[in-house]
């Protein structure tokens, strides 16, 4: 196989029997691998309405045909499951080293199911593959617990692990990987939990194989070269790291603050990139195969916030910072910290927090339940209410489930900005339309990568569009939709298409597997992985219902600064974009279109 | 004039292209695990690739029997002729660097060979932290120079 | 660079032949397929299992040789695939297929060329093909811990009298040169079987990895003329010189 | 008098945060900082060869791409403009 390595790993935690199959071709030329291929075999193999932490669920952990290649930025494998802070498909990737080391080892996909008794870990040195007990593991955060693996195993292996957040069934909970990537969002990390789950620790001394050698050396070359040659790939992030987005996102008057209330922060440029660059970054660094190298070393030398790490990333930085109304960078930074040792997702965290504070404010949160004053911009509660949420201590317990549910018990849930119950991330959708539509219609609950219209509208990259706009934002949804689908599925980094596009990763996919790939036929496969998302969404009890914003980004114009006075206009672009995507006015894809695309 | 690797760790971001690279070239697939050239990780994103420093007075030659491994005077490359193998790995064991393996499926020693004269690991590696320069005093400086700059970054980082 | 002292005709076509080259030297030069068994490019050639037998004509006579110890010079012509070589080789091929026949690795090699086991010729369950691979490759390295005993139907390879031989190393190159796996090594923990002798791996200090045997590591030592790490795997060798140059204390852990 | 604020590589360029310039429009505005900044502000932002492909121009946080008058747009006292290099991330 080419590509492919060919074989799927699958645990059955219940009776602790591992066995291997083949990767079924037909499928994989289909859905491509990775998000889209795992996905599919969720849908065909779990009941969509299932109890997302119960034993029936399945969590594969999935590469893609261009995972652990040359081809540009080929780091990535996905976390597919039910997601159980939505409900729905839950689709998280992450970069670093873990996902090209299960291919060595010889795997495409690895599917976990069922439901251990007590802590496991799954241990797999090519072929052979043990599950391990975990006990003196459970409870022990991220990075003691990789060293901790590492020296029982093998030094040079690579770890997927959860920390306590997982454990503790967090629902916003992630998987981390090599210490500091993780597959963040959806909460992924609480199902490993739930399965008693601690770590898939993998080494592997195989290969990845490409069917034609010259084709693939040639397209990879390509496609580094225009890496190379562009501005944002080669300039931007490896010295500011993503949060070079921090000030021009303020700039334009879209830096979501105190939880989404207005979208411009005073001091903004106090937890900027360039900020971070002078104070706080130490060095970059590169996933596999990346000519990027976005990842931020980053330390804290002293004070209260001492801490030496990775990140944050440009979303965790505004989720703890201006949405929390902090501009205290060491503790940004602290807090980001901790959710890597935790395992949680810090987009959800700090916007559950910022939801919190808005309770607390309105009076509906005591002082007494929080420990603390909530106040928008206490440093000290971001570092705590995180850590209090890993261990549900106290009001952490509350927030652990996420701001929809906490919001929802004290009555308020138009005060959670999340769509699908997933927290929104760090851009103001009432200031940037097609945002809002790509939040509102993400099929894993609020998310900005799937699709990123930032892009055009912020960016201008690869065309200038006017945030205000809406007439044209559907079709360029669909389209950026169904590219960072079929991106995801290869096993490539969406920070790639800021330099290239669908014919170079088509050229990459297709040399590689020795499947043709035309950019169209790439980008139809995206589209069916949206509609298969789709379908199990709606097999799931999601309606068009579901398709909608928090009521602040409709009703309440933004408070302050450049787009003061604007709403978003979701509700008036949602038929066009059922329309353009095929489905009918109920948001449910056409026979027609399940027949065009293979789904049927 | 010889050329020679230049690896200068500063620049490396550890991404792994060169040992991609050197197995795709030699193997013809990707696979780290046999390439000739390893980036060890350090903590703080501290990584460093390392390959054959083909010595001027190699030990893996001197204890090596056969012939089967030959400085290259013009290039040189210390070359392992696979053929004259006979798999007693003492050139392994000898080297004081790790940086000579014997492959069990090929039953030869392996390293790197400078891809003849066009190192793919130079040419793939994204920082520039592996070039491939004339041997001179200039680069010699150079390398000095950023072993000096390297230990100074770490300090800084602590440990 | 050697001048080409004289010409040779193989299978019909005029080659140039260097001083000093053997004959099988050329016909791989010339890509032309021979099976060949106990040769090996590290090794002096013995012609021991002359498998690779050619016809030449040699002044004006034609006769049959082991093309591995052949002086190529010494022939005009050379045939390689004759009806004269065709039945020397399915010869050779029966003898060993006779002795070893129960050997995958032979049975391979022969049904490369064509050649299927006789059912005529009884059968001995050998691993050794008597190629003396492992008695040369111990030999130069200046060991010469194995050779061969008695003769004829009863000659045998391995150490003198039987006895494990007391001046072997450990390295298992006889083990890993044999072509049909022949010879039996063994290793569990940090200990290597070969010969009917057991030899102590030394275990690596940072992993463990039992990687060399003592014996071996102390050749290295009276070869070089110099001290070699006894304490480090070749693996944390280079670990330890990435560290030295980020000059990161071997201590600390800071590995990952 | 309109606030200019520079960001990222830009910063560099001109080695500062934030300034203050008395223009009638953004053309007017973006030629003065052109001459003041030398080359690499002209190469990276406005220069003798117009605007740059790879520069962010936001006037009161909208692109200058999208208003209508755009480099005759005129400016105000309170007017801000940022000016970013292309970056992105997310």
């Amino acid at each position: 196989m080419y590509g492919w390595v060919g074989k799927i790993l699958r645990v059955d935690l219940t009776s602790g029997k591992v066995s291997t199959e083949p990767l079924n071709t037909s499928l994989a030329r289909k859905f491509i691998g990775a998000r889209g291929l795992a996905e599919k075999i969720l849908r065909d193999e779990i009941a969509p309405d299932i109890d997302p932490l119960s034993a029936e669920n399945k969590l594969i952990f999935a590469t893609g045909p261009l995972t652990g290649t040359l081809a540009t930025s080929g780091s990535r494998y996905n976390v597919v499951t039910k997601g159980p802070l939505t409900g729905t498909v839950a689709a998280s990737n992450s970069g670093g080293f873990f996902g090209p080391e299960l291919k060595y080892a010889g795997y495409d996909l690895v599917i976990i199911e069922g439901k251990a008794n007590k802590p496991m870990y799954l241990w797999i040195y090519n072929d052979k593959v043990k599950l391990r007990c975990a006990e003196h593991l459970w409870g022990k955060l991220t990075d003691e617990a990789t060293d901790l693996l590492l020296e029982e195993t093998d030094p040079e292996a690579k770890v997927s692990c959860i920390g306590p957040g997982g454990e503790n069934l967090v629902l916003f909970a992630g998987i981390i990987n090599d210490k500091h990537r993780a597959a963040g969002r959806t909460g992924v990390g609480a199902v490993m939990g739930s399965k008693k789950l601690k770590a898939i620790v993998v080494r592997g001394t195989g290969g990845v194989k490409v069917a034609d050698k010259d084709a693939f050396r040639e397209a990879v070359l390509d496609a580094r070269a225009k890496l190379k040659a562009h501005p944002v790939t080669s300039g931007g992030l490896p010295t500011y790291g993503t949060n070079v987005l921090i000030n021009i996102l303020n700039e334009a008057g879209s830096l979501p603050t105190y939880n989404f209330r207005t979208g411009y922060f005073e001091t903004a440029d106090k937890i900027s990139g360039e900020t971070m660059a002078d104070t706080k970054y130490v060095r970059n660094k590169a996933c596999t195969a990346c000519t990027i190298a976005c990842g931020q070393v980053s330390a804290v030398k002293s004070g209260p916030y001492a801490v030496a790490g990775e990140g944050p990333e440009y979303e965790a930085t505004w989720a703890y910072g201006s949405q929390c109304g902090v501009d205290d960078v060491d503790a940004i930074i602290k807090a980001n910290n901790l959710c890597d040792q935790l395992g949680i997702d810090p987009i959800t965290m700090g916007s559950t927090i910022a939801c919190a504070m808005e309770l607390f404010e309105e009076g509906l949160i005591d002082r007494e339940a929080a420990g603390l004053a909530l106040n928008f911009g206490n440093a000290e509660a971001i570092v705590k209410l995180t850590e209090d949420a890993g261990y549900k201590r106290g009001l952490g317990a509350e927030l652990a489930e996420g701001s929809y549910r906490l919001a929802e018990r004290y009555g308020r849930p138009e005060l959670s900005m999340s769509v699908k119950k997933q927290e929104m991330p760090a851009y103001d959708p009432r200031g940037i339309q097609g945002i809002g539509l790509e939040y509102a219609t993400s099929n894993r609950g609020a998310c900005h990568v799937r699709g990123y219209l930032i892009s055009p509208e912020i960016l201008g990259i690869p065309e200038k569009l006017d945030p205000d706009s809406i007439d044209e934002k559907p079709g360029w949804l669909k389209t950026f939709q169904d590219l960072t689908a079929a991106l995801d599925s290869t096993g490539i980094c969406l920070f790639t298409t800021f330099a290239i596009g669908a014919p170079e990763i088509a050229a990459m996919l297709s040399a590689a597997t020795g499947v043709e790939y035309t950019v169209d036929d790439f980008m139809q496969a995206g589209d069916r992985i949206w509609n298969l998302e789709r379908l199990f969404n709606l097999e799931a009890g999601l309606t068009a219902a579901d398709d909608k914003l928090p009521p602040r980004m409709i009703e309440e114009p933004i408070a302050t600064g450049p787009n003061k006075g604007k709403v978003s206009k979701v509700p008036e672009m949602m038929s066009k974009y059922y329309q353009v995507r095929g489905w009918d006015d109920d948001g449910v894809p056409t026979g027609e279109k399940l027949a065009e695309l293979g789904l049927a | 004039m010889s050329n020679i690797l230049l690896i200068s760790p500063d620049r490396c971001r550890g991404c792994g292209s060169c040992e991609l690279a050197c197995s795709f070239k030699h193997e013809g697939e990707f696979r780290p695990a046999a390439a000739r050239i390893s980036v060890l990780r350090f903590k703080a994103g501290i990584s460093v690739p390392l390959t054959c420093l083909q010595c001027d007075e190699p030990y893996c030659m001197a204890v090596c029997k056969t012939g089967a491994i030959v400085k290259n005077e013009v290039s040189g490359v210390v070359e392992v002729d696979g053929d004259k193998c006979i798999g007693c790995r003492m050139c392994v064991m000898a080297c004081p660097f790790g940086n000579i393996n014997y492959s069990i499926a090929t039953k030869q020693a392996v390293k790197c060979d400078y891809c003849g004269g066009e190192p793919e690991c130079a040419l793939w590696c994204p920082e520039q932290a592996i070039e491939y320069v004339p041997q001179d005093t200039a680069t010699l400086g150079r390398k000095k120079d950023y072993s000096a700059r390297f230990a100074r970054l770490v300090e800084e980082v602590g440990s | 660079m050697d001048k080409p002292t004289s010409s040779l005709n193989v299978d019909g076509k005029e080659v140039q032949v260097l001083p000093g080259e053997l004959l099988l030297d050329v016909l791989k030069k010339l890509g032309v397929d021979i099976p060949t068994l106990c040769n090996h490019e590290g090794l002096e050639p013995v012609g021991s299992c002359r498998l690779c037998i050619v016809e030449v004509k040699e002044r004006n006579r034609n006769r049959l040789v082991a093309s591995c110890i052949y002086p190529a010079q010494r022939a005009t012509e050379v045939r390689t695939n004759s009806p004269r070589v065709k039945a020397a080789r399915q010869f050779l091929f029966n003898l060993l297929l006779a002795r070893n026949g129960d050997n995958e690795s032979i049975r391979q090699l022969a049904a490369r060329y064509g050649i299927v086991r006789s059912k005529r010729l009884p059968v001995r369950p050998d691993k050794c093909t008597l190629c003396l691979r492992c008695v040369r490759a111990c030999a130069t390295q200046g060991i010469g811990a194995i050779g061969t005993s008695f003769r004829g139907r009863q000659k045998e390879v391995g150490p003198p009298f039987g006895d494990p031989p007391e001046n072997c190393i450990g390295c298992a190159a006889c083990a890993r040169v044999c072509p049909a796996g022949a010879i039996e090594v063994k290793e569990k923990n940090n200990i290597r079987e070969i010969w009917g002798q057991e030899f102590v791996l030394v275990r690596c200090e940072r992993c463990g990895e039992a990687f060399a045997t003592r014996k071996q590591l102390d050749w290295i030592e009276k070869e070089l003329g110099q001290e070699v790490d006894k304490k480090l795997c070749p693996r944390c060798r280079q670990r330890a010189q990435a560290e030295s140059m980020t000059k990161v204390g071997r201590n600390k852990r800071e590995v990952n | 008098m309109a606030t200019v604020r520079f960001f990222a590589t830009i910063r560099q360029l001109t080695g500062q945060k934030e300034t203050s310039l008395r223009s009638d429009t953004v053309q007017e505005l973006l030629q003065a900082l052109a001459e003041k900044h030398g080359v690499g502000f002209q190469k990276a932002v406005y220069g003798p060869g117009g605007l740059s492909d790879e520069a962010i121009i936001l006037i009161n946080g909208r692109h200058l791409e999208h208003l209508p008058a755009g480099l005759k747009t005129k400016l105000e006292n309170e007017d801000v403009v940022a000016i970013f290099p292309l970056v992105g991330g997310g």
